[in-house]
């Protein structure tokens, strides 16, 4: 136990140099953006000499080292600025959207999850059938397609056609008065406060943008868990297993498949952090309020403080994620911190 | 178990690489089609401009958002411009930039996991905490700053687009590398001589290459998936320049008012092309490594 | 009455070059309460045999003739919910490689609980208690202790224990034991064999023991088959095979197999014998090694693999380093051939110190030609991506200024020299099979005419005639090149046909070195004693001892 | 949704409640507008069409009551309404007001420079008379100054709750207002979340005019055109605010849904040619240009035809004082080839045409025709595609666009007030670096000279056959605001270009 907690301790000490690194290339980043926040910021009709105070309202006239030290110290003190473009805290805004962000992408995974891992398995059992190759090619068209586009057409079909699906207006209809806020997942608000009537609505307002992230997900995951259950069913304890007379239930999922789940939860972990980035564009076509347009309208307008807020934020996910899976792997692993890596 | 066998000696036929890839070929459909699929591809990015019956730049408001015709067979975009021409014609520059995209993150991810990979050390925990670094960003957004920052240029757009997928290939060279690191071969390649820096390029690296081709391969869909993202944010490629992406989030707004051909086609060129290379992926490692040989 | 009977018996595969035929018509009884031995070389069809007889065969297998009767059941034509329930309660199986034949990710009790729980012998509540006392049957200490380990944290030996007691857990009738000590240590080997033994005649079992060992076989077993491509050649009981072989197979394997008081030369079959070199011998040391040490830094503190070891070999001498796994003999054989460093210690290479060089330097050293190796895992040794022309003509490219052509010819003299067919130097190394693979491996490390030759287990991984003819090779070759040898193995019986000296290693340290006769008939050491004891000793052939 | 709620949808987000902050986007200056009252403001007036307009020729009272000019023209008096409420119920005085004067013209950015164009400068020129009088001395006599108190900046702030929540580092209340609006206004900001929604609720007791019909606001942001349009052709929201031309060209006809378009005024969409690189100093090249655009084509794909073309004008002087008007240009290759060949640049040039990233939908495909028409002349140009933030700094603050397409609508509705941003030197909206010292003179003179002073007409026909001769700004078309509407009455059309959700009835 105790190798296992240094291999988690010494997680987070990676971590560090990482977050520093972020920090630092998401400043030069922002700074490398063309275009002066400051004339954009000041408005239509702006002179510049009221474009010179905003400049120096902002801190932008001070040499970039000294904006460097000034925004490292904020960090430092919890302090992501404020966003210019909406004019809020930058760690406000954070808060607001990134359980809407994490509510799709956590659903969307959730169903791909639920697709992608039995097909996997189910091919993995049939290498080389028909299900195998149909599979491979089903799941490969779902990663084909751009996000933006499986998000439109769902919309014109199953909204606009066919008139199943409820208007993409975001998070919830405006017939519903937003769950009060606990965790900020309207699913879990929702349900912690009884109202089932919000609580469908919620979940069918992430119904469709959910399935345009799934379907992009399915491949990654699938792919993986064919191969590592593949892997996994041509070892020589599955041989054992077998030889000692038991169930093929068993065999496939006490033994093979918990084996087999050690990759696909790295994959899983890749893809939840691609997807929590990639999701910029579903968000857009479904007018999701998460973090990814946030950070896009953000990027396009130089609003310095909100993009550097939200790269650090995505950051400190991201390492929080890995921990998350390096903490699933010691639970499913015994080998994990006893082994050189 | 050994498939050492007692075969008597001049022993069975030798694969050739074509005979090989031949068997590859047969014994996966999936393969197969994969591949005939690339070769459409290729016809149309080489030929294409060629091959199209209009300008794919020539506009003609006269004829805005026609649908398909038999003149027209993918119908026309809201300049009147043909469809069908701009999707072939697209696809060289879409193909050129995931190539070229792949390519260099092949190459410096390649460098850059090897070093890491072999020597080990503090070389490789920097490598390492690089890596992290770039991973830690959101990856769609780095790429959309880095866009931005540099202009919407296509080397930028490639640039782009390889940085974000070197830790990819750094990572997966690491450990191809550092599996094979106290090999018997590399041990005995430095045995005949071969100073370290020989033994990782032409021993060790070369045995990397299998697994790399299935990375490569979905990152070619992928790059191209990429670029057309940038050009739905406004981050692409320079109009008037045919590009898929270009053309499917432009004509993403117009399939709710009924002119849906506008994105499906180019859509559907965009999918082809990033299927193609998805299938691509297991043929092309099954061809590069020679254990499938026998 | 026999418990088991196969009739004709086939199995053939689907390859991608058409069906292949891996067992032709394998007829064989087995009696209830016998031993049976089944060996053969590589490939001979035994784990196919066993396999079928299980209904395990791989998806691309399928029996395709014979019947398989057990107890008077039709196995080939029952259910596969019926083979279920026979599978462990009634056959059971031990594989080779016990550590890869247990699930890694789950405690070695609950995985022996869930045999007992499939078949009813335990309920949930009475499963744990069964299991330990299924481990306690195979003489685990501390089984309760045991019962939470994983497999990682047992030795070699333990998990193999755990596997026959996962095998015997539901007191089958009949068990497979299918190469079980291939991979251990030879004492470990000797413990694990006489459990098997132990427990076979308490509860009164039959058993099928698969190997390619005829010494473990002969010692071990009631009745012995041999098995070749795919068919059966010969049976009988051991003491009278090894006696009077009839079939010319049989006594190929039998002369083949190494054992007390033989030469090199006779484990030839006797058409092929030709008369025993002269070895060059003399007195001028080539290599002293001089307090050598190595120390990895481990996770858990530094590894001490090599204790301040000396030791010298004279120019044109076969010298033996013996000692069970984990001792330090590779670490050593590494040191010498200068693709590490000692932590310590000097060698001396014709009184010139090489450690003052650091290896990773040492590949454009001009004494790297004087130093090669012959690597313990043939086919590891081998870049998978190079033919075997190749890979022979890699060090002489790098190490010698040969033209294209000259490189060529100088390749194929050398494939003649070892023995292998020009046209196989065209071949991948997965391409080639095990001897073959020896073969190419000699030849890459004698191409720079080396005057030192490291030899790691060589022939560990090759059956019995093969080994006879590789080992039969280096003598030729040691007598031709007058190469000196460092010959690392574990094989007592094949250091003594090789070897002038022997130097005995345990836990880093030599415990006890000579030449060759001294130590295999007096040894001084108790732990060379415990070595020799454990090699199993095939009855000596009546033919062969007379010679 | 009931009878007292409407739905619209837009694209843009709202990004705070006081218009006086800087940073705040023009997508918020509704707030301003429903939440706040004015002094006074603009009249109705119903177009050709059957919508609403605002009516710039009538300044109707709003907080004030009534007001005079003194005796010597120099400054206004307002009488303020006795009854007039602020929302929280407390009396809107003329503290209140000169408070807010000041904090607008105090701050900086936009909101200063919006009253500076009304000639109100300082806090000096505000004067509390008395509780309910309050007085500004002119610093000039300017026809701009009283409709320059009817658009959205000068809004009155309830001085008191702002001062509760002033502090010494923040002494006019920004971070407060900025998300808490303190106003008089016909409703309430009942739920504000910056990207998502922005709710109003009504204001009962507005005194400032008639209580509105509807009781409640839900402003919506969808960032995607595609689903705005689904969303109002499926009737799940009443309105859609700011519509693609398109969408307006195709739902126009539509059952259910009434499109009202209507041109923006004083706002031309233009092609610039800037005099700072060498081509475009030749006054030939840009007529060249001006003759080359295939005008036609690109208000029919660029615009779907909605606005009003601003080509083909008959002659080369104007014959009114109208703004904007059709520009003396069509599309002729042949005048455009010979121009060139004048102006020595008969092999013509290489030009770099640049457009807003965040404009695309317009500029891109107005950008292409044009640029295949310039190569038809010889121009190679070259479409360069700018991100927002980029856009301003590099077309309005530098200037150093050489070829770009631009848009300008003065909120003040006088060619001279045009004039005044887009004509003279190094104002902001002369992004072609233009300069002619007449025009430059004309300005000054007529900018706030009042309309019926005899000299004011012929100077500003003068100013317009300038400019119409030297082309710094090729006019394309004189866009339109779509704002399609479904089960709902009521929408006006504003100069701001934002909604104004106090009139709205359901139907
Ligand atoms: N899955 C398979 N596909 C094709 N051929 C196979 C397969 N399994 C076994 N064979 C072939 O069947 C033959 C017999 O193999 P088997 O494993 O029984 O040999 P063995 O006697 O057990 O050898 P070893 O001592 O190496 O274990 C070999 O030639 C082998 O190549
Ligand atoms: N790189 C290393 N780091 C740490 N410990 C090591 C390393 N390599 C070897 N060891 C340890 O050194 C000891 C000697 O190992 P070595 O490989 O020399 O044994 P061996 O005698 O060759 O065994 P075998 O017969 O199994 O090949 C072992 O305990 C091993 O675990
Ligand atoms: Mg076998
Ligand atoms: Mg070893
Ligand atoms: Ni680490």
């Amino acid at each position: 136990m105790a190798g296992r907690l240094a291999t988690v301790g010494l997680r987070i000490t990676h971590a560090i140099p990482v977050i520093l690194g972020v920090v630092v290339v998401s400043f030069v980043l922002t700074r490398a953006l063309p275009g002066d926040p400051a004339v954009y910021f000041a408005g239509a009709a702006a002179d510049e000499e009221s474009i010179a105070q905003i400049r120096t309202a902002l801190g932008l006239d001070k040499p970039l080292p000294e904006q460097f030290l000034i925004y490292a110290k904020d960090v430092l003190t919890g302090d992501l600025g404020q966003s210019i473009s909406t004019g809020q805290p930058v760690l406000q805004d954070l808060a607001n959207r990134l359980p809407a962000s994490l509510e799709l992408t956590l659903t969307a995974l959730l169903l791909s999850c639920s697709i992608a891992i039995p097909l996997g398995v189910l091919a993995a059992t049939r290498p080389g059938s028909a299900v195998d190759h149909l599979c491979r090619v089903l799941v490969t068209a779902g990663v084909s397609l751009p996000t933006f586009f499986t998000g439109v057409v769902l919309i014109y079909v199953f909204y606009y056609l066919l008139g199943i699906a409820p208007a993409p207006l975001g998070r919830l209809d405006f017939i519903y008065l937003d769950p009060d806020h606990v965790t900020g997942f309207y699913l879990i608000d929702a349900a912690l406060a009884g109202d089932l009537e919000t609580w469908l609505g919620a979940l069918k307002q992430l119904v469709l943008p959910a399935t345009t992230l799934a379907l992009f997900t399915l491949a990654p995951l699938a792919r993986m868990t064919r191969a590592a259950m593949l892997g996994a069913l041509s070892s020589d304890y599955i041989r054992t297993a077998r030889a000692a007379g038991l169930t093929e239930d068993k065999v496939l999922f006490t033994y093979a498949f918990r084996n087999a789940l050690l990759p696909v939860i790295t994959t899983l972990g890749m893809v939840f952090s691609f997807t929590l980035g990639a999701n910029v564009l579903v968000e857009k076509v479904f007018a999701w309020p998460g973090i990814g347009s946030y950070a896009v309208e953000a990027l396009v307008v130089s609003d310095y403080a909100a993009v550097q807020g939200f790269v650090l934020a995505m950051a400190l996910l991201f390492v929080a994620l890995n921990l998350v899976i390096d903490l699933t792997y010691t639970l499913i692993d015994p080998r994990i911190g006893f082994e050189t890596r | 178990m050994t498939n050492s066998g007692s075969t008597p000696l001049p022993a069975e036929q030798q694969d050739g690489a074509f005979a090989h890839m031949a068997y590859v070929l047969r014994s996966n459909p999936v393969t197969l089609l994969a591949f005939c699929m690339f070769a459409v591809l290729m016809i149309a990015a080489v030929l294409g401009p060629s091959l199209v019956p209009y300008d794919p730049l020539a506009s003609n408001a006269a004829l805005a958002l026609d649908p398909p015709s038999l003149a027209h067979w993918f119908g026309t975009d809201s300049l009147g411009r043909d469809v069908f021409s701009r999707v072939i014609v697209a696809t060289r520059l879409d193909l050129a930039i995931s190539i070229a995209a792949v390519a260099l993150s092949f190459l410096i991810g390649s460098v850059l996991g090897s070093i890491a990979g072999y020597w080990g050390g503090w070389l490789d925990s920097i490598l390492n905490r690089l890596f992290d670094t770039i991973m830690a960003f959101p990856l769609f957004v780095l790429a959309m700053g880095i866009v931005a920052a540099l202009g919407n240029t296509v080397e930028n757009i490639v640039y782009a687009t390889a940085v974000i997928n070197i830790p990819f290939y750094a990572r997966l060279v690491r450990a191809e590398v550092n599996i094979r690191r106290d090999a018997g071969f590399a041990q005995a390649a430095k045995l005949a001589g071969n100073a370290d820096i020989r033994v990782l390029a032409l021993h060790i690296f070369p045995n990397a290459l299998p697994p790399m081709m299935v990375q490569v391969s979905l990152n070619l869909g992928w790059a191209i998936l990429n670029a057309a993202g940038l050009s739905f944010i406004g981050l692409g490629v320079r109009p008037p320049t045919a590009e898929w992406g270009i053309m499917v989030a432009e004509g993403a707004n117009f399939i709710v008012s009924g002119e849906w051909w506008l994105a499906l086609f180019p859509g559907f060129a965009l999918m082809f092309a990033v299927f193609t290379f998805n299938l691509l992926g297991d043929g092309l490692r099954d061809i590069v490594d020679p254990r499938q040989r026998s | 009455m026999s418990l088991l009977s196969i009739t004709d018996l086939k199995v053939s595969f689907q390859t991608r070059r058409g069906e292949v035929q891996a067992v032709r018509g394998v007829s064989l009884e087995l009696k209830k309460g016998e031993i049976l031995g089944v060996v053969g070389e590589s490939g001979s069809g035994k784990s196919v045999t066993s396999y079928a007889l299980m209904r395990l065969l791989e998806s691309n297998g399928r029996i395709t003739g014979g019947a398989l009767t057990y107890d008077g059941m039709d196995l080939r034509s029952v259910k596969e919910s019926t083979m279920r329930d026979l599978r462990g309660r009634e056959i059971s199986m031990v594989f080779q490689n016990p550590r890869a034949a247990l699930n890694p990710i789950r405690k070695v009790g609950q995985q022996i609980e869930d045999v007992l729980r499939r078949h009813a012998k335990a309920t949930r509540s009475t499963a744990k208690a069964e299991a330990i006392k299924a481990l306690e049957a195979v003489r685990i200490n501390d089984a309760e202790a045991r019962y939470n380990a994983y497999p990682f944290e047992l030795s070699g030996g333990m998990c193999q224990r755990i596997v026959i007691a996962l095998a015997l857990a539901c007191d089958p009738r009949l068990l497979i034991a299918d190469e079980p000590t291939t991979g251990l240590d030879i004492t470990t080997q000797k413990a694990v064999m006489e459990l098997i033994a132990d427990l076979i005649a308490e509860r009164g079992m039959s058993a099928m023991v698969i190997t390619h060992d005829l010494g473990l076989a002969a010692q071990y077993c009631d009745r012995i088959v041999v098995m070749k491509d795919g068919g059966i050649v010969e049976e009988g009981a051991p003491g009278q095979m090894f006696a009077a072989p009839r079939h010319a197979y049989t006594r190929k394997l039998v002369d083949a197999t190494p054992r007390e008081g033989t030469c090199v030369r006779a484990l030839l079959p006797a058409e092929q014998r030709t008369p025993e070199p002269d070895l060059p011998k003399s007195d001028t040391p080539l290599l002293e090694v001089r307090n050598l040490t190595k120390t990895y830094r481990g996770k858990s503190g530094p590894v001490h693999a090599v204790k301040g070891i000396s030791f010298t070999v004279n120019k044109g001498e076969s010298v033996g380093l013996v000692g069970e796994s984990g001792c330090g003999k590779s670490t050593t054989s590494s040191i010498l051939v200068r693709l590490s460093d000692p932590t310590e210690g000097e060698i001396l290479f014709n009184g010139e110190d090489l450690a003052l060089t650091p290896a990773a330097g040492f590949a454009r050293d001009p004494r790297r030609a004087a130093i090669q190796m012959v690597f313990q895992d043939a086919t590891d040794s081998f870049n998978p991506r190079h033919t075997a022309r190749h890979s022979i003509s890699e060090p002489l490219a790098r190490l010698t200024n040969l033209s294209r052509l000259d490189l060529k010819a100088r390749v194929e003299e050398l494939a003649d020299l070892v023995g292998l067919p020009r046209p196989l130097l065209e071949r991948f190394p997965h391409q080639l099979s095990g001897g073959q693979k020896a073969r190419v491996g000699i030849a890459r490390a004698i191409a720079v005419d080396p005057q030192f030759l490291i030899l790691d287990e060589p022939t560990a991984a090759l059956d019995v005639s093969i080994q006879a003819l590789v080992l039969n090779l280096l003598v030729d070759l040691r007598a031709k090149l007058g190469i000196s040898y460092l010959f690392v193995s574990h094989d007592l019986h094949v250091v003594r046909l090789l070897c002038d000296h022997v130097i005995v290693m345990k836990d880093g340290e030599i415990v006890e070195q000579g030449p060759t006769s001294k130590v295999m008939e007096t040894p001084a050491h108790p732990y060379t004693r415990q070595l020799l004891a454990a090699a199993p000793k095939p009855p000596v052939l009546a033919t062969s001892a007379a010679e | 949704a009931g009878n007292d709620v409407v739905v619209a949808v837009t694209g843009q987000t709202i990004n705070s409640l006081d218009l006086h902050r800087t940073g705040t986007n023009r997508p918020s200056y509704q707030v301003a507008v429903n939440v706040y009252d004015r002094l006074v403001s603009f009249g109705t007036k119903t177009l050709e069409d059957g919508s609403l307009s605002y009516d710039y020729s009538v300044i109707e009272p709003e907080v004030a009551e009534s007001w005079e000019v003194s005796e010597d023209g120099m400054a206004l008096i307002f009488k303020l309404r006795p009854d007039g409420k602020f929302q929280d119920g407390s009396p809107i005085t003329a503290q209140d007001v000169k408070w807010s004067f000041d904090r607008a013209v105090s701050v900086g950015g936009f909101p200063t420079v919006q009253m500076k164009a009304g000639s109100l400068e300082k806090p000096e020129q505000f004067e509390v008379v008395d509780d309910l009088t309050f007085k500004i001395n002119l610093l000039r006599k300017s026809k701009l100054t009283l409709p320059d108190l009817a658009v959205p900046v000068p809004m009155i702030i309830n001085s008191k709750v702002a001062l509760e929540h002033a502090t010494a580092d923040d002494p006019w209340a920004m971070e407060y207002l900025h998300k808490t609006p303190a106003g008089s206004g016909a409703f309430k900001v009942a739920v504000w979340k910056p990207g998502e929604q922005l709710v109003y609720e009504r204001n009962d007791n507005w005194t400032s005019g008639p209580v509105p019909a509807v009781k409640r606001v839900v402003l919506r942001e969808v960032p995607s055109p595609a689903t705005r349009r689904a969303l109002l052709e499926r009737g799940d929201v009443n309105m859609s605010f700011n519509m693609p031309n398109k969408d307006a060209k195709e739902l126009a006809g539509t059952e259910d849904i009434t499109v009202a378009t209507t041109p923006i005024e004083n706002s031309i969409y233009c092609l610039c040619p800037n005099l700072a690189f060498e081509p475009f100093k030749d006054k030939k090249v840009r007529q060249a240009i001006a003759w080359s655009v295939p005008y036609e084509e690109v208000f029919k794909t660029a615009a779907y035809g909605r606005g009003a073309p601003m080509w083909g004008g008959p002659a080369a002087s104007p014959a009114d004082i109208a703004w904007p008007q059709k520009f003396p240009y069509a599309t002729d290759l042949d005048k455009a080839k010979a121009l060139l060949e004048e102006a020595g640049y008969a092999s013509g040039f290489e030009v770099p045409l640049s457009i807003d990233l965040s404009q695309s939908d317009w500029m891109e495909p107005a950008a292409l025709l044009i640029q295949e028409n310039l190569a038809k002349v010889g121009i190679t140009a070259s479409v360069e595609k700018i991100p927002g933030a980029n856009w301003r700094t590099a077309s309005l603050v530098e200037k150093r666009l050489p070829l770009h397409l631009e848009t300008f609508g003065g909120w003040l509705n006088y060619p001279c007030y045009y004039f005044f941003w887009a004509y003279q030197e190094g104002h902001l909206f002369n992004s072609s670096n233009y300069r002619n010292e007449e025009v430059e003179a004309l300005t000054s003179e007529t900018l706030h000279m009042p309309v019926d002073d005899p000299d004011y007409a012929p100077k500003i026909k003068r100013m317009i056959e300038i400019v119409w001769d030297e082309v710094p700004r090729i006019a394309l078309w004189q866009p339109a605001l779509n704002v399609g509407t479904r089960e709902l009455d009521g929408y006006e059309y504003w100069f701001h270009r934002q909604l104004d959700v106090r009139g709205l009835k359901k139907v």
